[in-house]
């Protein structure tokens, strides 16, 4: 296996550039007018070389992508050139650029899942990219033998184990990373000398990711091919790339290899971006403490045993989405609750607001048993229990302005004067730095960071004791992120309320949250002092968990990554 | 009838890879029990709604015998005694598999059913293949061509198929090919002395390209198939026009699909995409509507039956209402409930079963 | 401090109703059939509210001052369109027959949209058994051929007579009986899926009741795709009036003029070439058909994006994106 | 054209052919039974008038019954109508045919009593004696029936083997087949019911018909009155009867390939005023039955038939003068002579006369209702016609409307409608037919009309054997009833049979029998 030295030595690694963009540039006509998408981005990738580009949502990275390989639709004019083996996509025949596709350059998507084409085995639409090129001996088209036999090694390559076996699968037959093994696969079957990967692993979990980021380092190290890697992630740029390409609202504004960019970056920009990312184990919220905070607060949650099933469907059995989990939540205190994707984070949130039945076990909310929950008698309650979604645009009902969903907790309990909501309104919309004219827009007119701070004014209006935040800033980018972090912290400590923060990102729980659950399978494996449990891990998964995690730092991740080998050989 | 509304999902969802083994078995099973309760609600429906609104005997003899007589038959054959109990008694027969016979023409139910149900069937499947076949390329093609002249020609002609009556396309394709051109012949089955040879099979099954394929007869077959042209090609462009639209509509929408945005990456040509890539993903969706399309095409039936002299169901079904003859109305009803459901069954399954991810 | 009104200023009426918004957001061919459709539509509803402007006569005058109009006279002269065997004008009961589909559509669709729209909403919302029950009921006539429950139904309500209203009631609970369910379907679908949104999930948090949720928060969203069914149903239930008047189940020409029941009665004279008794109605139908449904599809076809026109706005694309997934889980 | 390798069905032989050609034969009509106990109806009696037989019969060309199964018949007392048989009669399945099966025939018939079927008609047998193998006699309750020959002839009086067919229930279509349990000019070859059945001469026949002047024919049943017109015309059919419209018809006319036959015809399309609802009847607020009877006979001035049948039914219907169609003994022209202007026209100053001489002012609301989908498609425009010429009177404002048959039936005869349509076809070629179900109280129309002289000459007339003084009290009927107006006669339909130019003897069979027998047909 190779080093963590990878680093330094890439530049070097071949005079040849495979891609060079020069001056590229895109736009998409629209009903409000032309989108200029990319305005001019020039770059270049050397042999076997991993250029990341970042940047935030909407900065055109995944237009620069698509341009690569041709995929634009109709609406998109292009300009500039982008040379792949002397050929310029955006001005070759349709019958060219098909050959280029998948020979020469491949993609690797974001969503795994819907990559793959569900009817169809996996076998068969790797050979289909094999197939569509002449890719056979003496330039004839591979039979369909030949093609599966080169789906079959391809999948052998990116570690799919028992390919033969395997290849007659259909994708959902496959774990999540297992199916991005074969979008892998499938961009590796021709060989091609640039893979562009768009996202890769956003929707995996981190321990996944990670498993995937080491692919990609295998396949750069062993067939030298050659990376674009696209992502927001800092971490999984520091982990993986060796030179990196800042993008910001169409432009190229920095490019450096990564251990400088990281180190030194020059613009303004890159240095908010890299300020915005949160880093595990800096600016801890339970920094120093050493025993439970508020632990002689009265408790307001209290789950002992706490197990919830859903019904399974058509008689089968029902899923067992918490299983045995006793926690408590004190006045004043916020709980972080981590855990990867589908491990029960959502269902112990919802549980708590009364949105889902508990089945086993008891939990206790504001002394009222969940067991035997009745809406009526579990209404006078809920004033005092506040909730804030994930994805704010979906939270908002659209018919409404955001004034009038900010009032409606206090208008069901409190039945005010337009008046006087309104004045609640306004002193909210302060407390969470938004203009108090905003009460009149509708929620497609403010911007995602807008949305989750009105989120969270509807969440306090009434004062409440308790907060749910389910994932409140996932949905946003890093340094929108970083905002509402900071606000959320700033009203805590205004308000006082207890708060439930759930979260898949161990950084920004730690941020936030003096005490840290960490959830797994249903199951709460962990819970402590924030900085203990992300320092010190006791459970193999915690351990797993933060080894995981990259961070937005090249050298400490490549001492990190060594440390996880480590610890997955054990 | 909701041809151009895309249908709601199924009621019991198809199940997924998450269910634990066996969930197919059961998903088919529960399936399968809904098309009871669907048949018993519209027999029940029909039941009821025919019986108030007259008896038989008045539809037959009204315009002939005094009152009281007339008042002594209905009595006589019971329709006057209270609707419930009757209705109970009909539940009972049918439970004992008692079809009874017709009124107004004293046949046996299960012998008209099986002779109309033939015909009806025979028209149904000649329409569907004549519907496949039109709407299944071109909606790819429009697909295909999407947003460019041939798309927007196609949905027009899409639009048209639909727009226009059955009757009013029957009668325009008779007129010109069989009055104008004198290509096809004007109504029927086929032709008298084909007719008679049918008659004389001894175990017919009443669709007559088969009976006739059967017995090899090969000019009756010809005799058949050239009766069969003009009934099909109005009932089928109508569903035609619904087909393409639909093919369209999902075709569209898979293309759109990452997967497909994966294989063009790849290198696939435009064309497989479409007919390979794109098509089978959205054949499941399709399948599922094109099911409750035999619902349009059996009421597209009634108005094509007349049209073209074709004795079958709907056409039947249209003369026992107006007769009043609620024993026929009633079989004709729960026959058609049962291909519905059937159909709607067979379709979910089929659907299941083309998506992969249901197998185990 | 925020002491501003909470006047919503909504979109400008202009941009939000229905069709015209469709318009606007249009582009190319696109365009053209919507435009199409609206002026098809538009010629029939003016058709329709003119009536007894445009018509030379009655609809079932067949006399003037000049005496009893010939039968089955060639169009021309007195008679652009010509007459029918029982001496109508063909011209005037074409322009009348508009009323009558206008008519019937209106009391179906609106019963139907009614009745459909509060059924789905409770079924979807509280689920249970009533909703089971309500499923089976719906899906049961939903899969049964229309025209024959519109002609079951027809002949129990049209016990009575069949006067104008009569015939109009009749037809009109015929497809009404029909369209229930497939609004039925449509508002539950969407119920459902709303009643999993964050947004109703906050109101239900929030402690809103049931009746505030429904009213509130699902109501208007489960009811926007409205318009859309109403031009596609209104097509269907000009086509069902046509194929009931067609089989006879329809409404008589003395009480109204109605294109299906017309077609009907000239079957037999387009075989004897007297061709201008059906060719009138028959493309009367067959152009309101094509209007509406283009301007359904096409505001179908808007509203998806999946379908929208290439001229699509980028801020959506991740919205999109979430839907088309939640699709495929679902 | 069907031009298929085995098109053209109408020339294509059956096997089991003696000599000749075969016919085809098409109409709209449906057949409810075979079986005479259990239907009552046109399509049905058509082709029992081909397979089975009756004891009397009438000749083609004429209605006056002939022994047909007997050799002859007559009154041998007053109440007693005996009936002797032909010897050695056998059913084409080879059972005897004798006294016991017309016995039998009579008896089931009226123990069945099938709701569908015609016992009805038989209200006046009292018993029936079978003295011997060949001598029936009929008991009657009504001595000297005037009818009782023709009604041995009707629906109700086909004799069917007593050894196939049940004694307490009705046989189907299928087992009558299969039993070959015929004796008529034909015998059934194959059957599918309403789709093709066909026929095949049966020489054996002994009946008043004689031997058919084809092999065999076919009968093709149709749905939509059209396709048989184009398949005439295309000569997949050899007769079309029963029924073509009038546009049908009068195309037809135009056509130098087929020739269009007319025949007397004894379907009749009246108006009804119920006496108490009508205006000014006897159970409306403003009961007056003088200002009641002058709304009738302004009615009868007005009402133009002439146009009616030139308009709408294009001579198909003719105008009726008489609550008897005219060619039955009997028919006057009552109506035409008390109203309009004397010779057919319609007499507004005589309508405006009646109702200024009743003082009755300004226009009178009539609720007038027909039935759309019983008496034919074309009644809508007869109503549109009838409502038009009498608002244009300025004496009336007509409220149309229609109601579909079976609600039609039933509320018309509960009093729901003032004024309406009926229709009538015989059920037996006799003038009585005509008078004793509508007139006497009880009747069919139930429309409170009560005319006790009318009654009384109605009763008369049905027991009176000397011809000429039946003649006269059938006319003194009809003039009284034209007084009265209970029914306003309008409309007298003709027989239509359209055939093929090669085709004859169709005019034959269109007879006031209203019987089409196959058998005169040949080409
Ligand atoms: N098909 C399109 N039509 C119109 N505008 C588009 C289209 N695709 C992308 N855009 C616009 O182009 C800009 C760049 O989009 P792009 O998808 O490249 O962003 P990104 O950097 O990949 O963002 P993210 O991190 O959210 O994936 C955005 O403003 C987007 O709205
Ligand atoms: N309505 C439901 N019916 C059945 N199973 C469900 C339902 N909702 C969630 N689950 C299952 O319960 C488990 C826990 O789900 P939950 O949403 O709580 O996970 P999570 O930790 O919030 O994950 P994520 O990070 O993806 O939001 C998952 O396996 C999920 O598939
Ligand atoms: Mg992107
Ligand atoms: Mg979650
Ligand atoms: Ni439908």
């Amino acid at each position: 296996m190779s080093d963590p030295r990878i680093i330094e030595a890439s530049p070097g690694h071949g005079a040849g550039k495979v891609l060079e963009i020069d001056h590229l540039k895109v736009t998409f006509a629209t009903d409000g007018g032309d989108v200029h998408a990319v305005k001019d981005v020039s770059l270049d990738v050397r042999d076997g070389e991993v250029l990341a580009i970042v940047g935030e949502s909407g900065s055109g990275k995944t237009v620069t992508a698509k341009t690569i390989l041709g995929l634009l639709p109709e609406t998109a004019t292009s300009g500039g050139a982008v040379l792949i083996n002397g050929n310029n996509v955006i001005s070759v025949s349709a019958a060219k650029l098909r050959q280029i596709r998948g020979r020469d350059v491949a993609m690797v998507f974001q969503e795994p899942s819907t990559a793959l084409n569900p009817v169809f085995t996996v076998g068969w639409q790797i050979a289909e990219g094999i197939r569509a090129h002449s890719g056979g001996p003496g330039g004839k088209r591979a039979t369909a033998k030949e093609a599966k036999a080169r789906a079959i090694e391809a999948l052998r390559k990116v570690g799919i184990p028992d390919p033969e076996h395997r290849v007659n699968f259909y994708p959902h037959q496959f774990s999540g990373g297992q199916k991005q093994r074969v979008v892998i696969a499938a961009a590796l079957a021709l060989n091609p000398g640039l893979i562009v990967a768009d996202e890769p692993t956003t929707a995996l979990d981190v321990t996944v990711q990670a498993e995937i980021l080491e692919l990609l380092r295998d396949l750069r190290d062993k067939y030298g091919t050659s990376i674009v890697l696209i992502t927001h992630n800092m971490g999984v740029v520091a982990d993986l790339a060796d030179r990196v390409v800042v993008m910001y609202q169409g432009d190229v504004v920095e490019e450096a290899p990564a251990r400088v960019l990281f180190a030194e970056p020059k613009e303004d920009y890159t240095r908010k971006l890299l300020a915005a990312v949160p880093h595990l184990g800096r600016n801890s919220a339970s920094e120093g403490l050493k025993e439970r905070a508020h632990q002689h607060s009265p408790v307001l949650v209290e789950a002992s045993n706490l197990t919830i099933e859903y019904p399974g469907r058509l008689g089968t059995p029902a899923f067992k989405a918490v299983d045995g989990v006793s926690f408590t939540i004190s006045e004043g205190e916020v709980f972080g609750l981590v855990g990867e994707s589908g491990s029960g984070k959502t269902t112990i949130g919802r549980a708590i607001a009364g949105l889902n039945r508990t089945t086993g076990g008891s939990l206790k909310v504001l002394g009222y048993e969940m067991l035997n929950f009745k809406e009526r008698t579990f209404k006078p309650l809920r004033k005092d229990i506040g909730f804030v979604f994930q994805d704010p645009a979906a939270s908002f009902n659209p018919q409404l302005t955001i004034g009038d969903c900010v009032a409606e907790p206090l208008i069901i309990h409190t039945n005010p004067s337009p008046a006087q909501a309104r004045q609640r309104v306004g002193e909210l919309f302060e407390s969470v730095h938004l203009p108090a004219s905003y009460a009149d827009r509708y929620p497609h007119e403010l911007s995602g960071g807008q949305r989750q701070r009105a989120s969270l004014a509807r969440a306090l209006i009434l004062n409440p004791r308790l907060l749910i935040a389910d994932e409140p800033t996932s949905a946003l980018d890093v340094s929108v992120q970083a905002k509402v972090l900071e606000l959320f912290k700033e009203i805590q400590a205004e308000f006082g309320f207890a708060a439930l923060f759930i979260s898949h990102d161990l950084a920004v729980v730690d941020i936030l949250s003096q005490w840290v659950g960490v959830l797994y399978k249903g199951k709460l494996v962990e819970q402590g002092i924030g900085s203990q449990v992300m320092g010190s891990p006791q459970h193999d998964y915690t351990k797993r968990l933060i080894a995981s995690l990259p961070v937005p730092d090249p050298d400490e991740q490549a001492r990190r990554r060594a440390a996880h080998r480590a610890l997955l050989a054990t | 009838m909701a041809t151009l509304i895309d249908a709601p999902p199924p009621t019991v969802a198809a199940p997924t890879s998450k269910s634990a083994g066996g969930g197919l078995g059961k998903y088919i099973l529960v399936r399968f029990l809904l098309i009871f309760p669907t048949i018993f609600i519209l027999v029940t429906l029909v039941f009821f709604l025919m019986r108030i609104t007259g008896d038989p005997i008045t539809a037959a003899q009204g315009g002939r015998l005094p009152q009281e007589q007339i008042d002594a038959l209905v009595h006589q054959a019971g329709y006057d005694r209270p609707l419930f109990i009757q209705y109970l008694e009909y539940l009972g027969q049918i439970a004992t598999g008692n079809f009874g016979r017709t009124i107004s023409d004293g046949r046996p139910v299960v012998v008209m059913l099986t002779k109309f149900g033939a015909a009806t069937l025979e028209l149904a499947i000649n329409a569907l293949v004549v519907a496949l076949l039109i709407g299944i390329p071109l909606g790819m093609f429009a697909a295909h061509k999407r947003d460019k002249v041939p798309d927007a020609l196609l949905r027009f002609f899409a639009i048209l198929c639909y727009a226009t009556p059955v009757f009013f396309a029957g009668l325009l394709l008779k007129l010109t090919f069989s009055v104008g051109l004198g290509w096809f012949p004007v109504a029927g089955r086929a032709s008298t002395s084909t007719e008679l040879a049918m008659a004389r099979l001894s175990a017919p099954t009443g669709i007559y390209w088969l009976d006739a394929l059967r017995s090899s007869d090969l000019a009756a077959f010809g005799d058949i198939v050239h009766h069969a042209v003009l009934p099909a090609v109005a009932l089928g462009l109508l569903t035609a026009g619904v087909f393409l639209r639909l093919v369209r509509t999902n075709v569209i929408g898979t293309l759109g699909k990452d997967y497909v945005e994966a294989g063009r990456s790849r290198g696939v040509s435009e064309y497989r995409l479409v007919t390979k890539h794109a098509y089978k993903p959205a054949l499941i969706p399709i399948i599922t509507v094109m099911g409750l399309q035999i619902a349009l095409l059996l009421g597209g039936a009634v108005l094509t039956e007349t049209t073209f002299e074709w004795k079958g169901l709907g056409y039947q079904l249209a003369q026992y209402l107006t007769a009043r003859d609620f024993v026929a109305v009633q079989g004709i009803v729960m026959l058609l409930a049962v291909i519905v459901a059937v159909t709607n069954f067979v379709v979910d399954i089929a659907a299941a079963l083309i998506d992969p991810r249901v197998r185990y | 401090m925020g002491a501003e009104a909470f006047t919503p200023k909504k979109k400008s009426l202009w941009d939000r109703l229905p069709v015209l918004s469709h318009i606007r957001r249009s582009v190319g061919l696109q365009r053209t059939m919507l435009l199409i459709g609206v002026v098809l539509s538009a010629v029939f509803l003016m058709t329709a509210l003119f009536a007894p402007l445009l018509a030379p006569y009655g609809f079932s005058q067949i006399s003037d001052d000049a005496g009893t109009f010939p039968a089955q006279a060639e169009p021309g002269g007195k008679h652009l369109w010509g007459t029918t065997v029982g001496g109508y004008d063909v011209l005037s009961r074409v322009i009348w027959g508009s009323q009558t589909a206008v008519t019937v559509i209106v009391v179906a669709v609106f019963m139907a949209i009614f009745l459909g729209v509060f059924l789905g909403l409770v079924s979807g919302y509280f689920g249970g058994w009533l909703d089971r029950i309500l499923v089976v009921i719906a899906d049961a006539i939903y899969a049964f051929p229309t025209l024959l429950l519109a002609i079951v139904v027809s002949i129990a309500i049209n016990k009575g007579q069949s006067g104008f209203w009569g015939g109009i009631l009749a037809c009109g609970f015929a497809i009404t009986a029909v369209f229930v369910p497939q609004y039925f379907r449509v508002i539950r679908a969407e119920t459902i899926r709303l009643k999993a949104e964050p947004f109703v999930e906050s109101a239900q948090v929030v402690g809103a009741s049931s009746v505030r949720i429904i009213g509130r928060h699902i109501f208007a969203n489960a009811t926007r795709t409205l318009p859309l069914i109403f031009t596609l149903n209104a097509s269907e239930a000009i086509l069902t009036l046509a194929a009931l008047g067609f089989l006879g189940f329809g409404i008589e020409p003395s009480s109204a003029a109605e294109w299906g029941f017309d077609l009907n009665k000239a079957m037999s004279d387009a075989s004897s070439g007297i061709w201008w008794t059906g060719v009138f109605p028959g493309t009367a139908i067959v152009l309101t058909v094509l209007g509406l449904t283009l301007v359904g599809e096409s505001m179908n076809d808007l509203n998806d994006p999946r379908l929208r026109g290439r001229k699509r706005a980028g801020a959506k694309i991740k919205a999109k994106d979430t839907t088309s997934q939640k699709e495929v889980a679902a | 054209a069907c031009t298929g390798p085995s098109g053209g069905g109408g020339s294509s032989t059956t096997p089991g052919d003696t000599a000749g050609s075969t016919i085809t034969y098409g109409t709209t009509d449906k057949v409810t039974a075979l079986d005479p106990a259990g239907s009552y109806d046109n399509g049905s009696f058509m082709v029992m008038n081909q397979i089975y037989s009756f004891l009397l019969n009438s000749k083609p060309g004429g209605a006056d019954p002939v022994p047909d199964l007997a050799e002859s018949s007559t009154f041998t007392k007053p109440t007693e109508f005996t009936v002797k048989l032909k010897s050695d009669l056998k059913w084409a399945n080879g059972h005897v045919l004798d006294s016991k099966d017309v016995k039998f025939s009579f008896d089931r018939q009226l123990k069945i009593n099938d709701p569908n079927g015609p016992a009805a008609l038989l209200t006046n047998i009292e018993s029936i004696a079978t003295p011997d193998a060949t001598t029936v006699v009929f008991t009657l309750k009504q001595a000297n029936d005037q009818t009782f020959a023709q009604i041995l002839q009707s629906p109700a009086a086909p004799i069917v083997d007593d050894e196939v067919f049940p004694a307490d229930k009705l046989l189907s279509d299928e087992e009558i087949v299969k039993a070959n349990a015929f004796y008529g000019q034909y015998v059934i070859d194959s059957y599918s019911k309403n789709t093709l059945v066909s026929l095949k001469a049966w020489p054996e026949y002994k009946g008043v018909l004689g031997k058919p002047a084809n092999a065999g024919a076919t009968i093709k049943y149709y749905t939509d009155q059209t396709n048989m017109k184009l398949e005439l015309k295309g000569g997949q059919i050899d007769v079309a009867n029963r029924s073509l419209s009038a546009t049908d018809i009068d195309d037809l006319k135009k056509d130098s390939n087929v020739a269009v036959h007319v025949g007397p015809g004894g379907e009749m399309r009246y108006i009804v005023f119920n006496f108490n609802t009508m205006p000014f009847g006897a159970k409306t607020p403003e009961a007056d039955p003088k200002k009641a009877l002058a709304v009738r006979q302004a009615v009868a001035n007005i009402v133009d038939r002439q146009a009616i049948s030139d308009q709408v039914y294009k001579g198909t219907y003719l105008p009726m003068w008489s609550n008897v169609p005219s060619g039955f003994l009997g028919a006057n022209e009552s109506f035409k002579q008390e109203y309009g202007d004397g010779s057919g026209k319609p007499s507004l100053d005589k309508a405006k006369k009646v109702m200024s001489d009743a003082g009755v002012t300004g226009p009178v609301t009539i609720k007038l209702q027909y039935n759309p989908d019983h008496y034919g498609k074309s009644s809508g425009d007869e109503y549109a016609m009838v409502k038009d010429q009498l608002e244009k009177s300025g004496l009336f404002k007509v409220d149309l409307q229609s109601t579909e048959w079976v609600t039609y039936n039933a509320a018309s005869k509960k009093d729901s409608y003032p004024v309406y349509q009926l229709g009538w076809f015989p059920d037996f070629s006799d003038p009585d037919n005509y008078l004793s179900p509508f007139f006497p109280k009880g009747g069919y129309i139930n429309n409170h009309y009560s005319n006790t002289d009318v009654e009384t000459l109605i009763a008369k007339q049905l027991v009176t054997s000397d011809k000429s003084e039946r003649e006269k009290t059938i006319q003194e009927v009809q003039n009284q009833l034209a007084k009265d107006i209970s029914t306003l006669p309008l409309l007298q339909g003709a027989q239509v049979a359209v055939s093929g130019k090669d085709v004859k003897g169709v005019e034959s069979t269109l007879d006031a029998s209203f019987k089409f027998r196959l058998g005169t047909v040949s080409k």
